[in-house]
């Protein structure tokens, strides 16, 4: 099997050493982790070898010798670095060589027990693969199910392929503390994080949060205990509630913000990802939130918003009633009942009478109402959109209710049409058996079936208008809310932060990854650059999406449209299941 | 080393297919399709301008002629990025996984990587698909239970008529481990997964 | 094993089974094919008067389709008082009621154990749901066109005879189906009328003739057909006098329909006898004759 | 491996073959490829399903090329293959009726061309006359110029008008087909007048049963107690009216014996409601559908074998009876009286009287033990039917329609119009026409240049079975034995 050793670009000019790594046997793969340079005492490369293993519980060892031809390239060393295969056994012992100039290395392997397999420079034994020390480190392999569980200690065993390579550099982490400038026993070259004041920053930063964190965490437990007392368990209250997508849309929040400030710390990335996805889509909320407050509370929109108003649903009920004696005259030239149609024309005017009377009564208060709900656009934009749909829902009432009537009439008369159309088939519905049967009536019951048959079947085109009529203007009224709860989910939901790591940092969320061949020269070992597969936006998106309040009923449009023929209620986007009540 | 040869593909355009040897143990193969004709692109183009002038003589409306301009450019760069394949490439490492790249004419470039622990075996599979055609796919473990499938991965979208002329070329010489006639299975059912193929000597 | 040339089967007849290799090719045809083949076993023979006598349910059910149409049409033009139609209704259908029970001395009446106060519930349910209807009824149809309810009413007529229960079993029947259409018509047609009396006397008309009078026709026709073939008779002149009185073209046209029904059909039929070839064999289905009910029951 | 693959498990006949090189013919006059075309077909179960098979793979035996079209069921679509390489094109085509897809003659043309053209058939090979698809390959096939040849399973009568409509259908699809294969005598003579046929091209070549898969085995029955099986589908046309008459009449006349009643159907309700009403569940066992496997194991639990059918083509339950050495009660219908000679068969008439007599008759019989040993008898019946018999004549019917000319299109034309009647003939003619411009059609589109050619897996000398290279036939023949 060709033996694989994957060896970190920054280490491509240090000098001449050892090749510290990890070494798998079950791929035959070699990490080469660290160069310790010249000079060094083996035993202290031993110690620092064992500290970093037992820090990391990788089994780091070293795996050979590096010599970098600087100038014309001396014998001795080259003797020297054979002899070391002797200090430090490890088998096989890696040997790379570069030369100066050439861009094409020289490297072999040797074994112990095999020496027939004394890899000459130039046997093609050795493959050198290439990677970039701090992006492999950095980068989080996806699905997350390849990394191996960090409780369980050995590595080799959970992870398997390029996983394993990825998982050892990503936990001897430890060897890369120990940078440049501080004079450790043994010198190093790794790789070395830019920044260290940076990192101070970040130290202070995590130090803060904790006492932060403790407090907010208190505090929301205190709001989420008011919100669970009795008082709002009452019936009409908590119907209310369930209802109202305002409070729907509280409740989603306050949880998220109890999972960002739990005091406990995320295990695993992937929580880690989710706490700072939720953390950024509730600020880019509020500071949106913040910028609609301004906007409103700046030159008195809302008392222009709210002298708007008022004309507007009066102007909606006139319109209403235009409608209305439009349908009581011959509309479109459909001729209908007259007398059925008289009624139930009057039955809605009188309704729409009774709406205006109710709008006139509280448009003193509206402009307050709406200056504290203008408020409430610091809590975020989400909030105040879902406020509005509640408005709405509530200006609308009017035509909900006549949709109401008119679908409950509507259905009344198609169920008993289906029915009497078997009768008049001379067939029934077998609940037993849930199928129709044939069935032979009496004589009286067959003509009294018939006549209400004929009734109904002339009577049907005026309520079914109504209902049509209705149902439009209903269902103009859930398309707009139904547009504002997307709005709003979309706010919820967008992991925001996974998606800027991988607008700025793609490798930091790496699909896999893929290999360049580097240009090869025959007899030279063949040579791969390894680069980080980035994960494709919409992977990033069904991967870390948070999960939004969503209790949409899932309407399919067949669904949509059976339940429009046959007259069942239809609820807006945000009413649970589709409960009728 | 490399090598030419020219195929035709199955609705009878050119393909080529051009072999890479990097060393004995890497290897990479690329079926090139030609670069779209100018001739398919201009005819398609003018078809499009005079349906919309024609419909602008009709109605004197001038956004049509915009409408179908933005049309054309749109569909002209969809079809670059998302359908036109110019070539697609194979590399196979012996010991470390076979990569698939397909680039696309608007250079857009997607590559997979599959590791050889994964992958079960590579066959040539014969599929319905309108007409009844051979593919070649990648058959992956299933991490689950032994010899099962949890994914077949087609290998060349363009697919290549006399398939069987170049199984030699193609799998004797880069799978040398694996083999290939597969049962064939409907092509839009990969989840349904085919059965273990059959061994046959290339 | 079947190659053999047919020249050697003198001595060895061919024979109808498939267990033995025989010494003909797989298709050879012997002289006993299709030996077995019967035709027109089951074909029957019609006697003309008796088709005839059969025929006059249909030309019955027309019959009172017409006279339907033409008391309505009386009724609409207001040449017929609806008091005197309910009247000689209320009568008719009396005098129809005791033939009912004298026709068979009231065994059917003991066999389906309906008692006097069941009809007379259902006969006042009529009465009085078609009373309480019939304004409704008056007002159904005034936005909806005449030609359509015209329409309308002669589609479900037409059904109406379509799937009348003429004694014959076909899958196409439906006694139930056949009188609902008749209902919706008379009602179509009576919420044409100018009143509502007209309306509630014009459905219940519908009821007596055509849910009422079929039971009577089936009980003459099976107890005493001699006079059945007179009733027939004279409720055809009836209806045609009726049509004559509207118009003559349409009398004669119907005239020749009954004709055509009564006579010349079942000549027709008789003639086509002849023709009948209906090929059976071993590969019939073969029917159950007994009836295995009583294992069941 | 094709059904591990394929998740079903096992086939019709998973122990039917054992092919080896013996039993390969030595001298092969020169071999077809044919197209066997039918919606019936395995994961489906019946007699045309297991015909299609056998026959295959005895053909396949005699170094034949076979391949099956049938329409995919469920998930199992695509091409899949069988035992020795039997090819299997399962189609996304439509079902619209119990199993048969709807035909519109136009719509199968595209797939049915490309298949024929890259697997180079020579011989299309129809079955079953309740398949639109086989139909439709017919006239495909004709349009393109292949020999055909079409297997009639199944009897209609002339009475009702339904039939009236099939036959003519079936007159227009045959009127150009090379060669018709019948099942039996009778079927032989309904086939010839239903299609106004020539019935010099009208063989007769019965169905078979595998011997082996029905021994008998007299011990897994009790002689104190006499039981009669049933094993069919419990619907009208297998008579399971005459049954719920017979059940109740002999279980009072006899009180030791028991029915055994096999298979599933709609009028399974009669059955257990006469159970019901008679107290008989003790002695009246319904076991609901069976594998083709289990039947054996029914069967042997026997003495006496029933088969009520009001009407039968070639009745093969009375065969595989037989065959486990079980007295044979049956109807005088179809093709029964040819199927089984006097000596093993009671034959009765449709009515519940004859049959309780026959079967009064049988258990009289059993109980004097005049009955005749179950392995003389499954020694007699082994010889009656075997299916490489049945593929010999077969091929004998192959090799005499790959010398017959195909009808250019206008004697084609001519042909359908005479034999047809002037309406119908007309009809189809001109659908016929339209036929051959959409084949042209397709000829510009894809010329039969641009057609891959299949390579040829089946047999056994085919591509399954070369010597490996790289180390994995002994796997596979394992496999293969454990397919067998």
């Amino acid at each position: 099997m060709v033996l694989k050793a994957f060896f970190p670009t920054c280490c491509a000019s240090a000098d001449s050493g050892l090749l510290v790594g990890r070494w798998v046997p079950e791929q035959s793969s070699a990490v080469v982790l660290a160069v310790v340079h010249f000079p060094f005492i083996p035993m202290q490369v031993k110690e620092l070898l064992a500290q970093v293993q037992q820090a990391s519980r990788v089994s780091i060892a070293v795996l050979g010798t590096w010599c970098h031809h600087r100038q014309e390239p001396e014998e001795s060393l080259g003797h020297f670095l054979e002899g070391l295969g002797a200090i430090f056994s490890h088998d096989p012992w890696l040997q790379l060589c570069r030369e100066r100039g050439s861009k094409f290395w020289s490297c072999k392997a040797t074994r112990r027990q095999v020496p027939t397999s004394f890899g000459a420079p130039g046997e093609d034994q050795v493959m050198l693969v290439f990677y970039d020390q701090r992006k492999v480190l950095l980068s989080q392999l996806h699905p997350p199910a390849a990394l191996p569980d960090r409780q369980a200690g050995d590595a080799t065993a959970s992870a398997g392929g390029l996983a394993a390579v990825f998982d050892t550099v990503a936990r001897s982490e430890v060897l890369f503390r120990s940078d440049r400038f501080d004079e450790g026993p043994v010198r190093l070259s790794h790789w070395q994080s830019e920044g260290v004041e940076a990192s101070i920053l970040v130290e202070l930063a995590k130090r803060a949060s904790g006492p932060i964190c403790l407090l907010l965490a208190c505090l929301l437990s205190l709001v989420s205990a008011v919100s669970t007392c009795w008082v709002f368990k009452l019936w009409p209250l908590s119907f209310i509630w369930s209802k109202l997508s305002t409070c729907e849309q509280l409740k989603h929040r306050l949880e998220q913000l109890k999972l960002i400030f739990s005091p406990q710390k995320a295990e695993n990335p992937s929580q880690l990802m989710r706490k700072a996805n939720i953390l950024v889509s509730v600020l880019l909320d509020v500071a949106l939130g913040l910028m609609l407050l301004s906007w409103l509370h700046g030159k008195d929109r809302i008392g222009q918003l709210a002298d708007a108003l008022v004309p507007v649903a009066d102007h909606v009920a006139e319109e209403l009633q235009h409608l209305l004696q439009w349908l009581m005259g011959a509309p479109a030239g459909l001729k209908m009942n007259r007398a059925l149609d008289q009624v139930l024309g009057r039955f809605f005017l009188y309704h729409i009478h009774l709406w205006i009377s109710y709008i006139h009564l509280m448009s003193p208060f509206i402009e307050r109402i709406l200056w504290h709900v203008g408020l409430s656009a610091c809590l975020g934009l989400t909030i105040s959109l879902s406020i509005l749909s509640d408005i709405i829902a509530l200006l609308t009432f009017h035509i909900y209710c006549f949709y109401v009537y008119g679908a409950r009439l509507y259905c009344l008369k198609i169920y008993g049409l289906s029915s009497l159309w078997r009768l008049f088939r001379g067939k029934k519905w077998n609940v037993l058996r849930q199928r129709v049967d044939s069935c032979s009536y009496d004589l009286d019951q067959l003509f009294i079936g018939t006549l209400l048959f004929t009734v109904l079947i002339f009577l049907l085109p005026t309520t079914a208008l109504y209902y049509l009529v209705f149902t439009l203007l209903r269902l103009l009224v859930v398309t707009v809310q139904g547009l504002i709860h997307l709005l709003v989910d979309l706010i919820n939901s967008l992991p925001l932060y996974a998606l800027g790591l991988r607008l700025c940092r793609p490798y930091r969320l790496a699909a896999g990854v893929k290999f360049r061949v580097l240009e090869h020269e025959a007899g030279r070992p063949l040579r791969l650059l390894m680069q980080i597969n980035p994960l494709p936006y919409g992977r990033v998106v069904h991967t870390y999406r948070l999960p939004s309040c969503g209790c949409h009923p899932k309407h399919s449009w067949g669904s949509l449209c059976r339940k429009l023929f046959f007259g069942e209620l239809i609820y807006p986007w945000r009413q649970r299941g589709d409960k009728q009540d | 080393m490399e090598d030419k040869m020219s195929f035709f593909d199955i609705c009878g355009g050119r393909l080529a297919l051009q072999r890479r040897y990097y060393s004995p143990s890497c290897r990479e193969f690329c079926v090139s399709s030609p670069r779209l004709s100018l001739r398919l692109l201009t005819v398609v183009t003018c078809t499009v301008w005079l349906a919309a002038y024609g419909l602008f003589t009709l109605c004197e409306n001038s956004m049509i002629l915009s409408a179908a301009i933005f049309v054309t450019l749109l569909g002209l760069l969809g079809y670059l990025h998302f359908v036109k394949i110019d070539q697609e490439t194979l590399l196979i490492i012996d010991s470390l996984g076979i990569q698939m790249t397909s680039s696309y004419a608007s250079g857009k470039e997607s590559t997979t990587f599959i590791e050889m622990g994964k992958v079960k075996d590579v066959i040539i599979n014969e599929a319905i698909y309108m007409k009844v055609i051979y593919y070649l796919c990648i058959l992956l473990k299933d991490p689950g239970e032994p010899d099962g499938i949890s994914q077949v991965v087609p290998v060349f979208q363009m697919e290549i008529m006399k398939f069987r002329q170049i199984k030699n070329c193609l799998l004797s010489s880069c799978f040398a481990q694996f083999t290939g006639w597969a049962v064939g299975l409907v092509r839009d059912s990969f989840q349904e997964g085919p059965m273990r193929p059959e061994p046959r000597p290339f | 094993m079947c190659a053999q040339p047919v020249a050697n089967t003198k001595e060895i007849r061919w024979q109808k089974v498939l267990y033995e290799r025989q010494p003909f090719p797989d298709n050879y045809v012997d002289r006993r094919f299709l030996e077995e083949l019967r035709k027109n076993i089951y074909a029957r023979k019609y006697r003309y008067w008796a088709v005839v006598f059969e025929s006059s349910v249909v030309v019955q059910q027309l019959c009172s389709v017409c006279v339907f149409v033409v008391i309505w049409w009386y009724m609409d033009e207001g040449l017929l008082a609806p008091q005197w139609l309910f009247g000689t209704g209320l009568a008719s259908s009396l005098i129809g009621y005791i033939l009912f029970d004298l026709v068979d001395g009231g065994e059917g009446r003991r066999r389906s154990g309906r008692t006097r106060w069941a009809d007379l519930k259902s006969a006042l349910v009529f009465i009085t749901f078609t009373y309480g209807f019939s304004p409704i009824l008056k007002t159904l149809t005034e936005s909806v066109s005449t030609d359509t309810v015209y329409a309308m009413s002669v589609f479900m007529l037409l059904g109406h005879l379509i799937f009348f229960d003429y004694g014959a079993n076909a899958a196409i029947v439906s006694s139930t189906l056949s009188l609902n259409m008749a209902i919706f018509a008379s009602v179509c047609l009576a919420s044409r009328l100018p009143r509502t009396l007209h309306a509630f006397i014009m459905v219940t008309f519908a009821i007596q003739i055509f849910a009422l009078w079929p039971m009577l026709q089936k009980k003459l026709k099976a107890r005493t057909p001699r006079s059945y073939v007179g009733v027939t008779l004279l409720f055809a002149f009836s209806a045609l006098g009726g049509l004559l009185s509207i118009s003559a073209v349409g009398a004669i046209l119907f005239a020749l329909l009954l004709v055509s029904i009564s006579c010349l059909c079942p000549f027709y039929l008789i003639r086509l006898q002849l023709f009948k070839e209906n090929i059976h064999g071993p590969w019939d289905e073969a029917e159950i004759k007994e009836d295995l009910s009583r294992f069941l029951s | 491996m094709a059904y591990r693959g394929g998740g079903g498990h096992g086939h019709p006949h998973s122990a039917a073959l054992n092919v080896s090189p013996r039993s390969l013919p030595t001298c092969r006059t020169h071999t077809h490829s044919i197209c066997m075309v039918s919606d019936f077909f395995y994961p489906n179960m019946g007699g045309v399903e297991s015909h299609i098979y056998q026959l295959s793979q005895c053909l396949i035996e005699r170094g034949h090329k076979v391949i099956i079209v049938t329409h995919a069921y469920g998930n199992r679509k695509g091409i899949r293959y069988l035992t020795n390489g039997l090819k299997v094109y399962y189609l996304p085509l439509k079902v619209m009726y119990n199993q048969s897809t709807a035909t519109t003659l136009f719509h199968s043309l595209p797939l049915l061309r490309y298949i024929f053209v890259r697997e180079r058939v020579t011989i299309i090979h129809s079955h079953s006359s309740f398949s639109a698809m086989a139909h439709d390959a017919l006239f495909h096939a004709k349009t393109m110029g292949l020999q055909t040849v079409f297997t009639d399973h199944s009897l209609f009568g002339f009475a009702d008008v339904s039939s009236v409509l099939t036959n003519k259908l079936l007159t227009v699809s045959l009127c150009d087909t090379n060669h018709i294969i019948c099942v039996s005598y009778t079927s032989k003579e309904n086939t010839v007048l239903r299609a106004a046929l020539n019935p010099e091209i009208v063989s007769v070549i019965p169905n078979a049963v595998d011997p082996t898969d029905f021994t008998p085995d007299p011990f897994r029955r009790h002689d104190s107690i006499i039981t009669i099986v049933v094993v069919s589908r419990l619907v009208y046309r297998k008579g399971t009216d005459l049954l719920s008459g017979i059940i109740p009449e002999l279980c009072q006349k006899y009180p030791d014996l028991n029915f055994i009643i096999g298979g599933e159907g709609p009028k399974r309700i009669i059955l257990e409601e006469v159970r019901e009403r008679y107290q008989l569940h003790d002695r009246v066992r319904l076991l609901g559908a069976l594998e083709h496997k289990d039947v054996r194991n029914v069967l042997v639990q026997g003495h006496i074998f029933l088969n009520t059918s009001l009407t039968e083509a070639f009745c093969m339950a009375i065969v595989e009876a037989a065959s486990c050495g079980l007295q044979v009660v049956s109807t005088r219908v179809g093709g029964i009286p040819e199927v089984l000679p006097e000596n093993l068969i009671i034959l009765c008439e449709p009515s519940v009287k004859s049959l309780c007599e026959g079967l009064e008759k049988a258990i009289s019989q059993l109980k004097s033990g005049t009955l005749p040993a179950p392995e003389n008898v499954h020694n007699i019946v082994k010889t009656f039917y075997t299916w490489r018999n049945v593929a010999e004549r077969t091929e004998k019917v192959y090799d005499r329609v790959a010398g017959e000319a195909v009808l250019p299109m206008d004697r084609r034309l001519d042909r359908l119009i005479s034999h047809c009647g002037p309406v119908t003939g007309c009809i189809f003619a001109l659908l016929a026409v339209f036929n051959f411009l959409f084949l042209m059609f397709l000829r510009w589109m894809t010329p039969d240049s641009f057609i891959d050619v299949a390579m040829d897996a089946t047999g056994p000398k085919g591509a399954w079975t070369y010597p490996h290279p790289y180390g994995r036939k002994q796997g596979d023949n394992n496999e293969v034995s454990q397919v067998r």
